[in-house]
């Protein structure tokens, strides 16, 4: 009897922030009709494609025990050159993409660098580079925003491949990458070691400034990607996009299990928790709850799954 | 002030399950932002015309993103609603919601501030910013007898309502080549960055004659920043939007004048229109709700 | 040439200077292929600095490093490590949320060429092999986290083997493993020794360097001493070198007045750790607890003090119950605990000599409990730092600078200024050269002296035989048996520690 | 001659930032004649001092090795709460006062609990709170700003004593009390050795969870009275007060040697860092450098003066 229900607990607390999901979308379910429809569960999943895209780089950087506030400014800087390289006529698609793409991982490297050569910590860093991203975007755009862009470019945030919006295909893809990379090659080992003991992982040659700009420029470029995705979904290149996001982008992952202390956490965990906070965020507008009270509720919904997850150990 | 009554969660009504189940008509608002005022204002002329016209409102609250808006109206679509309200917070940005909308063949109208493609949109109750920033500029080209220097509020950097407001600035600005913009810069809306921003620009030695701030907040500060200097005597400051505190501030003289924004007519024109449009009748294209000079003289009308 | 003589490595001349402190001051080191090469030295003598020179993880300021006759210079350990020189650290280096396996290829994991893809099926049976050369079934899917100390120290110790590196250092292996465990490792060594690879090791336990080495350098203050063979040498001529002094008695037991019962332990219990312990401490009494590792001592003082709390049973000072849930209720119920690992759990490596001697007695240099007051404060701790024999510039120096020794004086002080009616100390001696060792024992000495009760935790015999009035034995979290000074027995006390109880015949 | 040369270069990191903050000032004073004026300093100390407040109890919180994003909303909130009971003629002034503070502390007091009890990372707390006390400041103002406020409420932030503005006053006794428990108390002994090592304080008798419970509170208290003076100053309880103020106080806290890691800091240290970031806001804008460029500016020197810190050690 007791062992079964000390077992029942431990599956709880193992799974408990997947099971947190689940009862959160039953609930859902019952009280709005409209919440388990294929449409829906669509819109969720494009609606956190975006902040998906951050937290899944956001999880390396956490992992080797730094944080990155900088990706949101990243993805506005990423998205208005990107833009402005996307303009119907100009360019072949390929150069804003790549371009945007680049912005965000020269972003990220400087971060790294910084990080690694001049040992500055990364919360830092990335404040400063949120502070510096945010002013490069805005003298950039002179504060205005890019707009005008190519029917393709608007495809690739606007677009459906299969009946499927393409932002949610590649949030799908980076997540895989994001899988492949911390689970399967050395790199994410090295990761997951600079986290749980940087000497350790130094003394046993890991080239840990190496790594912590490999997980900064992964952040970064995931960012740039994230800016082109959300710049064609919105069809400009605004300088003020993604204010904030680096917040929401942190917490879906810190709700996902991994601690910010570095050295543990999964991509999986953070699907979820980007999910969670999706579909908080969709049955909340769903039952018409006023914004300031779904603050509220966001607020301590953060507080509660990371005391749900600490019970776990 | 200080009332604990919720905005939105209590709209309208709580009867009958959501959706379209029945026969009453639903609508979905996204707003902006329902941290400015003035949208608040139009939130409540809405709830209060809705509530009339029992009618259920579904509201969501964009939180100054566009990419919020976009999806807010995806979940309209989702849940079927009979007509939706939009009240962009992004020229561009917010526009991909409209073809959304249009694409599931629900009515959209647009209130308050536009979008890039506004031919698609159903009905656009609103006025125009653009037009602000010039009825302000005006005045204080005139009070200034077209000469002399001014500093300029920016709402925040890429903002709609700033990009239109400033269009119209620098519109009117155009045609007083005496008149010098000594300074410009953005206060976010926000009057203690304004009030700051404005004791730096005192410091630096200029001679300002008069504040040009693109909201009230920001003029609001920018005066408590002159008066300190005591140069409230010489400086003149104009704002818009018409809040309480800066028709306050005009009948005491502070402010030189302010523009007045109807969000009362805007929202229940807003609500009309919808629900005309979710019955299938025929709708305005464009229901213009002008902005209007408020001074000491026509004070009354507006408080 | 003769390469079973021939120098496999040199270091010439190698000076390293800290901020403040000059670690090594041109120290010149050879070793041979094929030998076992002992280094000795007090604490803070610059063996680990100079051994962390070789492997890449400190740059010298000056001097040369000669590898098979080739002059080389390290950046990283990665340098190090691929020249073919491994470390066993002084520190445990392990990532504890990681497993064995990929603890012990950490930085060179094998892959499937060109994709990065780490194959991990076949790292984890290489595991199982080179645990298998250490008698080790370890699981190489466990995480270390869920290991022992001395298990994850036989980890770090395979993951160094596992190298096949010629030169292979060891930062006092021994200071977390049991005997059996022990006895593997100088298997392991005297093996490749056999295969001609070079062994430096560090240790303060001068039985094992006997045992082991065929050569000893000793260094002092960051300074070359000398270099001999072992078997010219005698304990005395070493701890002459390395002290500079002869150090001729060691344990300075003194004949104390045994007083009144001062704490008393009844049916202590605490869930997977102890129990039923039942203890009693003396005024004046030194009272010893052997056991192997993992015997549950620290955790029954710990509960004594407060630090964890017990499950059921009673304590009791001067005869008085007392309930005690926080090391604040143990502190002030007279009890103080100087614990076993004093970087993590002792002291605030960032704060100065003084901030670290007043920190638990806080409260009595203050106006109105809150305020402090800076000359009572300064007062207190000049005197312990005089009292205590303290090695450090001013009573300012940040105390992470300070030598292994000087730190654990530092921890005395802290708790002598509590005043306490019973001191526990938990592993006092452990990493601690043998100069700094007779001192602390001396002060012991004199605290018991002052009337005060002494409960000494130790893995070290000839420390607790030498320093206790009495010693009990606990095995799997119960005492298995309790000797008097007269009934002192190395196997006795052994056997219990084994399991046996005292007095069923074994041998 | 070497050593004459290393002392001077000890020197300088010794006091890095503070002769940072002189070279500033002097640089200053040369390019914009306006700089060095009485009136000046008084407007860059006034500017400060919210902020200013804000950090010293932020450095609390970080010298015991926590962080706390939630100072920017407590702020909010109080104010909101201390307006909506400063109109004229209803209560006296004192009410407003200790109830704002009160809301303060009792915020974090919530803050101090969550991450002593339930051992949540500061970071989630403060950013929970973060979120759930803006909702709650919406909420209570229902999102329009608490106008029409007593002459003697406005006095706080506006007025003067002595020719010397009141929130310059309030700022300096503030640091002064900081300085005073944080060097000269128990408590704040006790501070540095749960930052310096939590367990060896815990061991030594230190109440662990009393002192973090205390330092939130004291950052929350502190965020209290900056939102009665902010709201003062601009006359009115807007619910939007204090966005992003805690990542200013952060910079100040970091900019002036405390370390992230916990263990080291000063409160003279937080002031330099504060007026660091005032002297530059005002600098700039009195050399009408445009905000973009400002924000550039100001990320790199967040980044540099950490930098220039770091090589102290
Ligand atoms: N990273 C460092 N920074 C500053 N000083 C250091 C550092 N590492 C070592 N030292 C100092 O260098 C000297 C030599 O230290 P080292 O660790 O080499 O001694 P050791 O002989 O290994 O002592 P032990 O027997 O205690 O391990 C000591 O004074 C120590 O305080
Ligand atoms: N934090 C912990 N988590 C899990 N297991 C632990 C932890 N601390 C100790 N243990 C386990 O508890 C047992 C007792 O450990 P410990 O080494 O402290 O015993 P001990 O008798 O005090 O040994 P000694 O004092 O000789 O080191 C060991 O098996 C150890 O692995
Ligand atoms: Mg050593
Ligand atoms: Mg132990």
């Amino acid at each position: 009897m007791s062992i079964r229900k000390q077992k029942l607990s431990s599956v709880f607390f193992k799974y408990g922030v997947f099971i947190g999901l689940v009862i959160l979308c039953l609930v859902l379910t019952f009280i709005t009709p409209n919440f388990l429809t294929a449409q829906n569960i669509l819109n969720i999943l494009r609606q956190v494609s975006i902040i998906g895209m951050l937290a899944v780089g956001m999880t390396f950087v956490i992992i080797t025990g730094g944080i990155d506030l900088s990706v949101g400014s990243i993805l506005a800087l990423s998205a208005v050159v990107a833009t402005s390289l996307a303009h119907p006529d100009t360019y072949p698609l390929i150069v804003p993409i790549v371009v945007g793409l680049l912005v965000g991982l020269g972003c990220g490297v400087i971060n790294g660098v910084v990080v690694s050569r001049w040992k500055v910590a990364p919360f830092i860093v990335t404040l400063g580079m949120m502070t510096a991203a945010r002013g490069l975007t805005m003298v950039y755009t002179n504060g205005r925003p890019v707009i005008n862009l190519s029917d393709k470019y608007n495809f690739i945030g606007g677009g459906y491949v299969l009946d499927i919006p393409l932002p949610i295909i590649i949030f799908v893809g980076i997540a895989l990458i994001g899988v492949f990379l911390l689970n399967f090659t050395k790199f994410g080992r090295h990761v997951y070691s600079i986290g749980g003991n940087e000497s350790a992982a130094r003394l046993s040659g890991v080239n840990v400034g190496w790594v912590q700009t490999g997980v900064f420029a992964l952040s970064g470029l995931f960012a740039g990607l994230a800016g082109i995705v959300l710049s064609s979904r919105v069809m400009a290149g605004s300088p003020v996009l993604g204010q904030g996001y680096e917040l929401d982008a942190i917490a879906s992952v810190v709700i996902g299990g991994t601690s910010l202390m570095g050295g543990v956490g999964k991509i999986g965990g953070t699907v979820i928790g980007v999910l969670i906070i999706g579909v908080m965020n969709n049955g909340l507008d769903l039952m018409n709850v006023s914004s300031y009270y779904q603050q509220i509720i966001k607020g301590i919904i953060i507080i509660l799954a990371v005391l749900l997850d600490k019970k776990k150990s | 002030s200080g009332s604990q009554n919720s905005g939105s969660a209590a709209s309208g009504e709580t009867g009958g399950g959501s959706g379209s189940s029945d026969d009453q008509i639903t609508i979905g608002v996204s707003y902006q932002n329902l941290q400015n005022e003035f949208i608040i204002n139009i939130q409540d002329a809405l709830q209060a015309k809705a509530k009339e016209l029992g009618i259920k409102l579904i509201e969501t609250d964009g939180q100054g993103k566009a990419e919020n808006q976009i999806s807010q109206i995806e979940n309209f679509i989702t849940q079927k609603v009979d007509a939706i309200i939009l009240n962009p917070f992004d020229k561009n940005g917010s526009a991909p919601a409209v073809d959304k909308a249009v694409a599931a063949n629900i009515p959209i109208i647009v209130l308050n501030a536009q979008v890039a493609n506004m031919d698609k949109v159903t009905t656009y109750v609103g006025s125009d910013d653009h037009e602000a920033g010039k009825i302000e500029m005006q005045y204080i080209a005139d009070l200034l007898g077209g000469k002399g220097n001014i500093v300029i509020l920016h709402g925040p950097n890429g903002h709609s309502a700033e990009v239109a407001r400033t269009e119209g600035n620098k519109e009117v600005l155009a045609k007083y080549p005496d008149i010098k913009i000594l300074a410009e810069q953005t206060a976010n809306w926000d009057r203690a960055q304004a009030l700051s921003l404005m004791e730096n620009w005192i410091q630096s030695d200029m001679h300002i004659d008069a504040v040009v701030a693109q909201n009230d907040e920001m003029a609001l500060g920018a005066y408590k920043a002159v008066e300190a200097a005591k140069l409230q005597d010489k400086i003149k400051i104009i704002g818009i939007d018409a809040i309480p505190d800066a028709l306050k501030a005009v009948e005491e003289g502070k402010l030189v004048a302010t523009v007045y924004q109807d969000a009362r007519g805007q929202g229940e024109k807003a609500v009309e229109m919808a629900v005309k449009a979710a019955k299938g009748e025929p709708t305005e294209k464009t229901v213009y709700i002008p902005f209007q000079l408020v001074t000491k003289d026509n004070l009354n009308q507006f408080k | 040439m003769d390469l079973a003589t021939d120098d496999v490595l040199q270091m010439k001349n190698v000076r390293k200077e800290f901020p403040g402190v000059v670690a090594l001051d041109n120290v010149s080191f050879e070793v041979r292929r094929g030998e076992v090469h002992g280094l000795m030295g007090e604490n803070g003598a610059g063996k680990s600095t100079l051994m962390k020179v070789l492997a890449g993880i400190y740059q010298p300021d000056s001097g040369d490093i000669l590898l098979r006759g080739e002059k080389v210079r390290f950046q990283s350990p990665r340098d190090s490590l691929q020249k073919g020189i491994a470390m066993i650290h002084q520190e445990l280096n392990s990532v504890l949320d990681m497993t064995v396996a990929e603890n012990i290829f950490l930085g060179r994991e094998l892959t499937v060429p060109g994709t990065g893809i780490v194959k991990r099926r076949l790292l984890k049976e290489m595991t199982r092999e080179i645990l298998q050369q250490i008698r080790s079934d370890i699981d190489p899917n466990r995480k270390l986290r869920s290991l022992s100390v001395a298990e994850m120290q036989m980890v770090e110790i395979a993951k160094a083997l596992s190298y096949q590196s010629d030169i292979i250092i060891m930062d006092e292996p021994t200071s977390a493993i049991t005997d059996r465990e022990v006895n593997i490792l100088f298997g392991v060594i005297e093996e490749l020794k056999a295969s001609g690879k070079a062994i430096i090791y560090i240790s303060h336990k001068m039985d094992e360097l006997f045992r082991l080495t065929d050569r000893i350098t000793v260094l002092r203050d960051g300074q070359y001493i000398a270099t001999r063979d072992t078997s010219e040498l005698t304990q005395r001529d070493l701890i002459q070198m390395m002290v500079g002094r002869d150090l001729t008695q060691i344990y300075p037991k003194e004949d104390i007045e045994i007083r009144d019962v001062l704490l008393e332990v009844k049916n202590l219990s605490r869930h997977n750790e102890f129990r039923n312990i039942n203890l009693q401490v003396r005024g004046g009494e030194i009272v010893g607890i052997a056991g192997l590792m993992g015997a549950g001592r620290t955790e029954l003082v710990e509960s004594i003090f407060g630090a964890r709390r017990a499950d059921t049973g009673e304590i009791r000072v001067k005869g008085k119950p007392v309930t005690i849930r926080n090391p604040k209720d143990g502190i002030r119920n007279g009890i103080a605990l100087v614990t076993e690992d004093r970087k993590l759990l002792g002291l605030n490596l960032k704060a100065s000599v003084k901030d670290n001697i007043v920190i638990a007695n806080l409260s009595a240099y203050t106006y109105l409990r809150q305020i402090i007051n800076f000359k009572a404060e300064k007062a207190a701790a000049d005197e312990k730092i005089e009292q205590m024999n303290v090695k450090t510039p001013s009573r300012n120096t940040i105390v992470g600078t300070l030598s292994g020794g000087n730190q654990q004086k530092v921890v005395l002080s802290n708790w002598m200024l509590t005043n306490p009616d019973v001191l526990i100390l938990d592993e006092p001696t452990r990493g601690i050269d043998i100069g700094a060792k007779s001192e602390i024992y001396k002060m012991i000495s004199r605290i018991a002296k002052e009337g005060r009760g002494i409960i000494m935790i130790s893995s070290e015999m000839p420390e607790l035989f030498g320093m206790c009035d009495r010693i009990l034995v606990l095995y799997q979290g119960e005492i298995t048996g309790e000797f008097s000074r007269a009934e002192f027995d190395q196997n006795q006390v052994m056997a219990c520690a084994s399991g046996f109880r005292k007095g069923e015949a074994v041998i």
